[in-house]
């Protein structure tokens, strides 16, 4: 069987991070979560677990939500969501994320949409999962220009969300929620814990040998390549059409 | 009801007005933009519920936005936003940063005639510290628990395009309530549709719940395919071309204008 | 999603729950709290959304209810709520005074996970002064301005009967938010229906509006005519000649034990 | 013509208390009150003015609102809506109002449903229109036992809304809200000041000679007899049998 691809490995990585949730909810520009969550489900189908419910934000097929766009965060603040993405122009060492702009704000010398619900979702969505596939010294930097929500609170403030893990093009990071600060958890097939270090503008914890990123066994890629693609190519037709496929025989 | 022409409807909208307008995927009111653009009315507070796309960017780009209250602005797919890109960068536009959820809070403030909501979060973020309207207040019912409150937002306009309205002035708006949260808390709502049904949309009880009563409803035109080329849900999907094409054109200012006279003529044709 | 029989439905309702139901013409379990009474659930914290009827004064004069949350309790057309009066005048049970939009927004808050909710009015009045749980501070956004805050109400269960429900879970709720209200603050929501649909409440954009998601329902149960004698908005009108009769009989407590003994038989024959 | 009956007076008062407004909301087991609105409607429509728009609550086929039963109280907090009725147990001569029962509270010698969303509605509607046909000592007393809402406020207490007149089966009062008392307007035929003064537990103001309510006009009638009994035969059909009847010449 062909190994995985790099998105292949980065959707698995996903569906890990999923694993044993009850609800996720997904932006509607975001297929590599949306495979990963497609494909926590379909494990949870094939083991007779309840699947794991998503929600993909904007579609009208597979949006759940009847009371506007209010509701996914009214849903959030319920505690009805497990699980959310978050991404961002600049993430940085303590875990704060820009999605409004490099340089001084107001006059940003880049200008990006806008921090869109981040401020509220990271506080209330216990898992909220770090997403940016570029890993560059650039993104991640040692403070942010502009925060659109912050990685931690000072105690008293109400907050039982926050980052959970940062996951990349090169790597996958855990966030210690009391020293704010990322570790090292495992480094993707074809590159090196040095390269992560050139790649990153913040400091963060590593072991001492950093792990490989763990493969994906065939029998992931099999469902990956051949049940979760074709619900993915619903949503997501460009994206999935990149991924390799696996037909039954006939 | 007042069954008018889209001149008319977006002659109601006075210069320096606050209008509130709903994101890309909740019907937007793309002709209605058009027939503004050609009327010229500036000075405007745009407000997104919660964020906005090539409505915002056009609007922006045309000069007649004054302030811009939003959570975001994106073309999506098409990529950044340019002429709000281009407005942040010089400072051109008073730009009030905002959050998704803060926003509907503060409509719905207004909806309930409160003058505040409390939301939790946002404590720590710039988008607060850059808010002087935004409180942090200490929970009334709780030991050193801070909580933001946001102020009521009640919108002069709020304009939307939506799939159809009956001769009685009710607008089918199905599940995208944050219509219905911007009618309420605006002092005068108008809206642009494909069709006016001759039969009640209250009529069927089942879908009675997406129907906002025209108890709200000030004004009523038809704008056929009024979203283009942005998606009007259940009716036709966007023209992802258009807005790439538009993306395109919007990167210098005389693209931006090439883009416009062409745009601002369509809506006078139609 | 968990398709139950009645009793198991009601078997989820633990002694001493806060249990909210919903006002007579919302879509009332009265086969459910038939089955309820049959179980003698009891030491129950009943809130009314935002009044209640027959049911509520059936689950008082049964003894079932410790604390009484409501608005108001009357039979309507049939007159006064007799087991409530008797209640409320030997203090029999804990009477919590309300009025309908500070129970709406006691659930809002809840809904939208915030501590509490501001709400005008009601300063003045005895419902204020008997409420030891309801605050009055200033507007944080005004001098000298006081305002009333509600803190949030999330019930340990909502339950309440619709028209359908569909095999995933969905359940339609028409334009009776009130229910979804209920659902989004309640921790567990049992709904009891009419019958179940093939396929999916969603499915049409048009009333997908009027559903409830399936997110929200932990159980469902089918009761045939599960509201009676209260009627069923779009399905059943109100047994007038039913609920007058229970309003005669019940005005003594021998009345009212024979008025049950039948009551509950039924929902076992159901 | 058949000279006015009881009921039919007291929906014409009612209607010239709702008259030039744009949106009134009655209970649906007010029909007196519905009437009214439904008279000054067809008035409005006659007249081609823009006809008042009548909110019956609990009804199906003349209930508008969409957002479920909170949505009336939004409406009214928005200021749509121009005139509410109300009516109480006991009412007294500062306009309060209770309709939680009579005795000391809790334990009520007399228990009544609750204050419903009096304590609010009082507050927001700029027009409440206090309707009691019963007028007697037990209902307008000095001092009510229980305050389901205040009929006056302090200045600080924000409130646009409020008791506008006091109709009952024997008169019609005005409000004066900064004096915090009724002044009785006018008698119906078959009463005198004098009776009005007996049945009243409380102070009011009165001019020197109390005139009598002014008779309602052949044309109003003939509207009230026709067109207006067959819309209120819609929603209260048993109440609609009660009123004369007039029909046009086949």
């Amino acid at each position: 069987m062909q190994a995985a691809t790099a998105h292949e490995g980065l959707i698995v990585c996903v569906a890990r991070l999923l694993a044993g949730l009850h609800h996720v909810a997904v932006g509607a520009s975001s297929p590599i979560p949306a495979a990963g969550a497609m494909l926590v489900r379909a494990q949870d189908e094939i083991a007779g677990r309840e699947p794991l419910r998503i929600s993909i934000l904007g579609s009208e097929e597979h949006n759940f939500f009847t009371n506007g766009g209010v509701e996914l965060f009214d849903c959030a603040a319920q505690g009805r969501i497990d699980a959310f993405f978050l991404g961002g122009g600049q993430i940085d060492g303590q875990g704060n994320i820009n999605l409004v702009g490099s340089g001084e704000y107001p006059r940003t010398d880049v200008r990006w949409p806008g921090s869109f619900g981040s401020s509220f979702m990271y506080f209330v969505v216990p898992r909220v999962i770090l997403f940016r596939e570029e890993h560059s010294p650039r993104v991640f930097v040692e403070r942010v220009d502009f925060v659109s929500a912050p990685g931690t609170s000072a105690a008293n403030v109400e907050r039982r969300g926050g980052p959970h893990a940062l996951l990349t093009g090169m790597a996958l990071f855990s966030f210690d929620k009391a020293r704010a600060r990322f570790r090292l958890e495992s480094v993707h097939p074809g590159f090196t814990a040095k390269d992560v270090g050139a790649a990153t503008g913040f400091e963060y914890d590593a072991p001492a040998s950093v792990p490989q990123t763990a493969e994906s066994d065939a029998g992931t890629l099999t469902l990956l390549r051949g049940r979760v693609r074709r619900e993915l190519a619903e949503s997501y037709p460009q994206f999935a059409s990149t991924l390799p496929e696996w037909r039954e025989a006939a | 009801m007042a069954l008018t022409s889209l001149d008319d409807l977006v002659a109601a909208i006075p210069p320096g007005a606050m209008l509130a307008v709903p994101t890309d995927y909740s019907g937007v009111a793309m002709a209605a933009t058009a027939a503004l653009v050609r009327r010229g009315t500036d000075n405007l507070h745009l407000i997104c519920v919660p964020a906005s796309g090539m409505q915002a960017d056009i609007l922006v780009g045309d000069g007649l936005v004054a302030t811009l209250e939003t959570s975001a602005v994106t073309l999506g797919e098409a990529g950044g936003a340019p002429r709000f890109q281009a407005a942040a960068r010089d400072a051109s536009i008073r730009l009030i940063e905002a959050t998704c959820p803060a926003i509907h809070a503060a409509l719905l403030a207004a909806q309930k005639g409160v003058p505040f909501m409390p939301i939790r979060g946002i404590i720590g973020s710039d988008v607060l510290a850059h808010r002087a309207d935004w409180k942090v207040i200490d929970n009334p019912f709780a030991a050193d628990d801070p909580i933001v409150i946001v102020p009521a937002l009640s919108p002069d306009i709020a304009l939307f395009h939506a799939p159809e309205a009956d001769r009685f002035g009710n607008v089918r708006i199905g599940r995208r309530r944050e219509l219905a949260t911007m009618a309420y808390a605006a002092k005068t709502t108008l809206v642009t549709v494909e069709r006016i049904s001759d039969t009640s949309l209250l009529a069927d009880e089942r879908d009675a719940a997406g129907v906002l009563p025209a108890l709200y409803v000030s004004q009523i035109a038809i704008a056929r395919r009024g979203a283009w080329p942005l998606g009007l849900w259940g009716e036709y999907p966007a023209d992802g071309a258009e807005i790439a094409r538009y993306a395109q054109m919007a990167r210098t200012p005389e693209g931006f204008r090439a883009y416009m006279d062409a745009f601002v003529q369509r809506a006078r044709a139609a």
